[in-house]
């Protein structure tokens, strides 16, 4: 990043949403107050679902995706925490499959804890959080046998899911599962509204933990994000009334028929063009001759998202360094 | 050509000769030094566990925070030196940025051994308690050592043998059985399932749409049309006869489609299927995704940001 | 040296070892068998176990154990890279993750796990607005035209205008465009309603704007629908041509030596 | 359920899912056989790639991220022998790698290894490694990498040494004349990428204002590429099967260029860019995998609208039958 012309547009931006957040967990620690959230349906649904299982005494399945070890991960365990505790107190057994040594690393010490803050650690099977592989495909295959074998009664694909996500969901609704799905991945949301019960759309997983444990800080995180969400749409709002005005200014400054503008380019036209161009505009000539011509780069709001580097910028001579490593190619990785 | 090999590295007290007795010492001691240190925090009392954790998540975040925030060195050549104070950290920070970039990925991986602790002590346990579905754990266990036995000999193999320092093992007419049997089982084998398991989406694809493309609510109607115009939108042969036929339909009723002065011959170009898709495509998706897109990015600033400075009460990096 | 006789039997092995591969995980859309299930807990094996070699060959050799010692010349044995010992150190860090497993001193784990999330976090902070920031100002687009001259912009393929004139074409915001460019940002802002959570939206007009961000949701998740198909599709016609023209190949190939 | 025997439409309505499995391996596998040269109307974006593509300037280097693997072989390996065909015809130099997957170098050794076969039995120069094009293998963890290819090209690649036929030893890539002249990524004639995952998104974020990126993707990451396209981010897409079917049909007919058996133009105008035209390609092979599929896919996609209008003929009408009880 650099702090150059407009470039500080960007980090003025990005440290105004760091701060929304940031503000809003210290305000909600400080009030400590129950915050609005609305609805969110494939929330409402886990209970229900771990329900289903009880009765039908089949185990409940949670993936947290085939993602690496990341806050979209550590979501959906976090999710899958909430999810473990009610069904800890009815002792449905629970498979968590994971896709990444890392993840199964968080899960296993979560899930513990989870049970362990129950006080039921003599229901916790080390093996019902299981490492199935790491490979995409071999792990679609292997969770889908064990949809199949097991007939889970709740399917819950929370997380970073790819093309395995429609594999999964259409195996579980073969064996007539319940399935509450969500990915941070939108091209694999579709798939999940086709085959699933429930869908978490777009950040609505982001919401879960706010929604599902009401942590102050969390509900503080979400009403800040909120806030930065407001931002931007105002920023698009007040955008394209900028833009608009902008480039309307420039066609405007400069404009005249093209009869009057240049005879000449007139006369260059064949009678049907005429037809259409006698109410068009062109831009005025320069003195030089050469016509004026604005684009959408002229404009304010261009300039503040696209800092200018000139060339002067860019190049900087430095003194050699004596004691630099010597090597072919210039150094190494 | 040879004059490039000669040039030797300069050493200081990073970087060490290679294979040397003083990289192997430092490497002793370093390790020494990590064990104190784990043994020491082993013994450590509660209440610094909480500090301790949250003290590497941040020094970790930090880096790429401080990245982002200081000045880049614009236009740095190799080998100079920076100008001022300010200059030198951002050279610093992007001398180490790629050695930081490699920390994650070898954490994960060193992480891998407790995968496959647990994948084996689920299939061992159904096999010393002969399970209903014992002999094909014994199944997945042979396959694994299989595959990592001759994956080991066979990079071994083309990494340090002569016929691999040569690079003669990239044509297979000098192979060893060693090298075959890497090739049945990873390519013949492991890739192809790997695609057939894809593929096989393509059929699950036919069944989700056939049971959830009903008009049944106003969500679910505007989902199929839209896929089915997208749909419809790709099929090139199809496509073309329909908007020859638009084309033809302009020409008997004297437009000339392929006039463009005469613009209200450009109405009847949207009844194209491709103009339809495009604007359906440039219009409505684009906007409506770059939305969730928004919605995400914050989400994980927020979530980035509340792991990073150890927020979240209960969280895993506090 | 091995002849191309039994290359091409190789080939042809190792091909109906795909194919077969391929009709026994694909027998799972019948049925849940035996038969698949043989082939699945292959195809686990061999996942695993590629991931154990995969774990030297392609991270910890190239990315860790070569950085920490260096290399030398293949042929003159002299160094060529020097070491950084401080690689060791991630050794004992990734080692801790191990403690997962005690009920004492399960904490320590946590600190590997701190230091990635440490890492993917920073970067979050790091590319927002590189991300984010074009697509925000691609998405203030103007929606007022500049010009009333023609309803759509006129096609200026072959139509013999002069640069300046195409410029000025180029440049001007036709009203069909603004029209575009109004539907798209308010399709933008309403979709983006949907995801605010924490205000209750109390007026009509603003419920009414939120069901219509679904809708919106919805053909973008459709149109996803749609080209996702194609992917697919053509997966499972390369599987087919895999089984019916390769393998038929090479089995014609081998039978007509 | 009434005791009557279900209508035909009524068990249209709820068809077992396995006849209709049966039925798509069958739409799939007939049309593999028939040849037919179906005709097309390029998107967009694809003719935004094809002519940037025509028009790279022949001293400059192209990158080639290839982070595809065998799964997606079916759209991936069209985009890169498509890719490698303008390339070669063209006689570019490429630098290729990938920071995807570890197998991805793999399978695009293979493709490059084929395109030459296929090049030297048409009697043309085969593409040879440090000369024409330099082979850097595999860099893993993608973020990082590109991070590091975006602040220092040279640095990044440095460790790579490539063997250099015309000395027989391993060299560093950068003495080749493939990287030669390459100082920064910006020096880059094009930065190809041909994915299937999301390392497309990971390079628009952190490669987008240093170079010129063109994207050939899978169906799936298409929407999510869009939006970059859109915005300039990347300057050219092309998206799946339709997409290498579309650069095969340019590579034949040229992008709004004169054709003597049309006697006219592609007919679309390409937004905004009408002017722009693009030439045919010259020499090797136009139509190939793109073409053979493509009669399938469409086959397919029938078989998908047949089954949805079936699924909701068969609902409507027992709606109605429902109404009438």
């Amino acid at each position: 990043m650099q702090w150059h012309d407009t470039a500080w547009v960007g980090m003025v931006y990005t440290l105004l949403l760091v701060f929304f957040i940031l503000f809003n967990i210290y305000r909600s620690e400080k009030k400590r107050k129950d915050l609005f959230i609305r609805r969110i349906p494939g929330l409402n649904a886990i209970d229900d679902a771990i329900g289903r299982a009880t009765e039908m005494g089949r185990p409940v399945l949670m993936v947290p995706g085939v993602g690496d070890l990341n806050a979209i991960s550590v979501q959906a365990v976090n999710i899958f925490a909430h999810v473990t505790k009610t069904a800890a107190q009815f002792s449905t057994p629970i498979r968590l499959c994971v896709a990444n040594a890392a993840v199964y690393t968080v899960a296993q010490e979560v899930i513990r804890d989870v049970y362990q803050q129950q006080g039921l650690e003599e229901r916790y099977d080390t093996d019902s959080v299981r490492f199935v592989t790491d490979r995409q495909f071999a792990f679609a295959a292997g969770v889908s046998g064990l949809i199949l074998r097991e007939k889970v009664a709740a399917a819950f694909f929370l997380g970073e899911f790819f093309a395995e996500s429609l594999i999964f969901a259409e195996t579980a609704n073969g064996v007539g599962a319940i399935q509450v799905a969500g990915s941070t991945e939108k091209s694999q949301t579709p798939f999940f509204i086709a085959a699933c019960d429930y869908v978490l759309i777009g950040d609505e997983f982001y919401a879960a933990s706010a929604y599902l444990t009401r942590q102050p800080i969390l509900v503080g995180s979400l009403v800040g994000q909120d806030w930065a969400k407001i931002l931007m749409a105002a920023t698009v709002f007040l955008g394209f009334w900028v833009n608009s005005y902008q480039r309307g200014q420039m066609t405007d400054t400069h404009r005249m028929t093209l009869k009057d503008a240049s005879e000449e380019d007139w006369n260059k036209l064949t009678e049907d063009q005429k037809k259409t161009f006698s109410t068009a505009e062109t831009w005025k000539k320069n003195d030089d001759g050469k016509t004026e011509l604005a684009s959408p780069e002229d404009t304010g709001l261009y300039r503040a998202f696209n800092p200018l580097f000139t060339k002067e910028d860019l190049t900087v001579t430095r003194q050699p360094d004596p004691d630099a490593p010597k090597e072919a190619g210039g150094g190494e990785q | 050509m040879i004059n490039l090999l000669a040039q030797v590295p300069t050493y200081n007290f990073w970087r060490v000769p290679p294979l040397s007795g003083e990289l192997w010492l430092k490497i002793g001691v370093t390790l020494l030094l990590c064990c104190g240190i784990v043994a020491f925090l082993m013994n450590a009392p509660t209440r610094v566990r909480r500090p301790v954790v949250w003290f590497f998540t941040f020094i970790a975040g930090a880096f790429y925070v401080a990245l982002w925030i200081w000045p880049q060195p614009v236009s740095r050549e190799p080998n100079t030196l920076p100008r001022d104070g300010i200059e030198g950290i951002g050279f610093l920070l992007n001398d180490i940025q790629p050695r930081v970039a490699d920390v994650s990925n070898i954490l994960t991986t060193i992480l891998l051994g407790l995968g496959i602790y647990s994948l084996l002590r689920i299939h061992l346990s159904k096999i010393v308690k002969r399970q209903a579905d014992s002999p094909f754990s014994i199944v997945l266990i042979v396959s694994m050592l299989a595959i990592t036995l001759v994956g080991y000999m066979d990079w071994y193999m083309r990494e340090f043998s002569v016929a691999g320092k040569e690079g003669k093992l990239q044509e297979m007419v000098n192979w060893t059985p060693i090298n075959f049997a890497q090739n049945l089982l990873f390519d013949g084998f492991l890739q192809q399932m790997d695609s057939a398991m894809f593929s096989m989406i393509a059929f699950f694809i036919l069944s989700a749409a056939y049971r959830a493309f009903r008009i049944r609510s106003v969500e679910a109607t505007v989902l199929m049309a839209s896929a089915l115009i997208l749909m419809i939108s790709l099929l090139g042969g199809i496509v073309f006869a329909w908007n020859h036929g638009v084309a033809n339909m302009a020409a008997g009723m004297h437009i000339p489609l392929a006039n463009p002065e005469i613009n209200e011959a450009g109405y009847l170009n949207n009844l194209k299927i491709t103009s339809a898709a495009g604007w359906l495509r440039n219009t409505l998706q684009v906007p409506a995704l770059r939305a969730v897109d928004f919605g995400i990015g914050l989400g994980a600033l927020a979530m980035g940001l509340r792991l990073w400075l150890g927020l979240e009460k209960g969280g895993v990096t506090v | 040296m091995v002849n191309q006789q039994s290359i091409d039997l190789f080939n042809f092995i190792k091909l109906s070892c795909g194919v077969l591969a391929t009709i026994g995980l694909y027998s799972v859309l019948y049925k849940e068998t035996k038969f698949f299930r043989f082939f699945e807990h292959i195809f686990l094996g061999l996942a695993a176990g590629y991931a154990m070699v995969a774990l030297w060959k392609e991270t910890l050799y190239p990315q860790w154990w070569l950085k920490m010692v260096g290399q030398l010349d293949d042929k003159t044995h002299l160094p060529a890279t020097p070491g950084y010992w401080v690689y060791i150190v991630l050794l004992p860090i990734g080692l801790l993750g191990y403690f997962v497993f005690s009920k004492k001193h399960n904490w320590l784990s946590r600190v590997p796990i701190g230091i990635i999330l440490g890492l993917w976090a920073g970067q979050q902070v790091q590319i927002w607005w590189q991300t984010y920031g074009p697509q925000l100002y691609a998405s203030m687009q103007p929606v007022f035209p500049t010009t009333w001259s023609s309803f759509v912009k006129p096609v200026t393929t072959g139509a013999g205008y002069t640069p300046e004139q195409i410029a000025l074409i180029n440049s001007n915001i036709y009203p069909s465009q603004a029209l575009n460019n109004l539907i798209f940002v308010v399709t933008l802002l309403a979709a983006f309603t949907y995801f605010i959570y924490s205000f209750e939206l109390k007026t009509k007009f603003l419920a009414g704007f939120n069901r219509m961000g679904r809708w919106m949701l919805m053909i973008g998740f459709g149109a996803i629908f749609g080209s996702t198909v194609m992917a697919r599709f053509a997966l499972v016609i390369d599987r087919m041509f895999y089984i019916w023209i390769e393998w038929v190949t090479s089995l014609q190939h081998l039978s007509g030596r | 359920m009434s005791d009557t025997k279900p209508t035909f439409l009524e068990r249209m309505q709820n068809l077992d899912r396995r006849i209709l499995y049966a039925i798509l391996v069958v739409f799939t596998t007939v049309p593999l056989f028939i040849k037919t040269d179906l005709p097309v109307e390029p998107d967009a974006y694809t003719k935004a790639l094809y002519y940037r593509l025509m028009t790279i300037p022949q001293d400059k280097t192209v990158f080639l991220q290839s982070d595809w693997t065998v799964s997606t072989r079916g759209e991936n390996a069209g985009h890169m022998e498509a890719l490698l065909r303008i390339l070669m015809s063209r006689k570019i130099k490429f630098v290729v790698y990938s920071v995807g997957d570890a197998q991805a170098p793999g399978v695009y050794r293979e493709v490059i290894r084929n395109i030459n076969l296929e090049r030297k039995e048409a009697g043309l120069t085969e593409y040879k490694t440090w000369d024409d094009y330099v082979d850097l293998a595999y860099f893993p963890n993608a973020e990082g990498t590109l991070n590091a290819i975006a602040f220092d090209v040279r640095k990044a690649f440095a460790s790579r040494r490539v063997k250099d036929p015309n000395t027989g030893s391993d060299r560093p890539a950068f003495e080749s004349p493939v990287l030669s002249k390459v100082q920064t990524v910006g020096d880059a004639g094009l930065y190809m990428i041909v994915t299937a995952s999301s390392t497309v998104d990971r390079a628009v974020e952190r490669l987008n204002e240093r170079t010129n990126l063109a994207v050939m993707c899978t169906g799936v990451i298409g929407p999510s590429a869009l939006p970059w396209y859109q915005a300039g981010q990347i300057k050219g897409v092309a998206i799946g099967l339709k997409g290498v079917y579309d650069m095969e049909y340019m590579m034949k007919y040229g992008l709004n260029h004169p054709d003597p058996n049309k006697n006219g133009r592609i007919e679309v105008p390409w937004a905004g860019k009408e002017d722009k035209s693009a030439e045919p390609v010259t020499e090797g092979k136009t139509f190939a995998r793109g073409s053979l599929y493509y009669l399938s896919f469409h086959f397919a996609i029938l078989l998908l609208i047949i089954a949805v209008i079936l699924g909701n003929v068969g609902m409507f009408l027992g709606r109605k039958a429902e109404r009438a009880s």
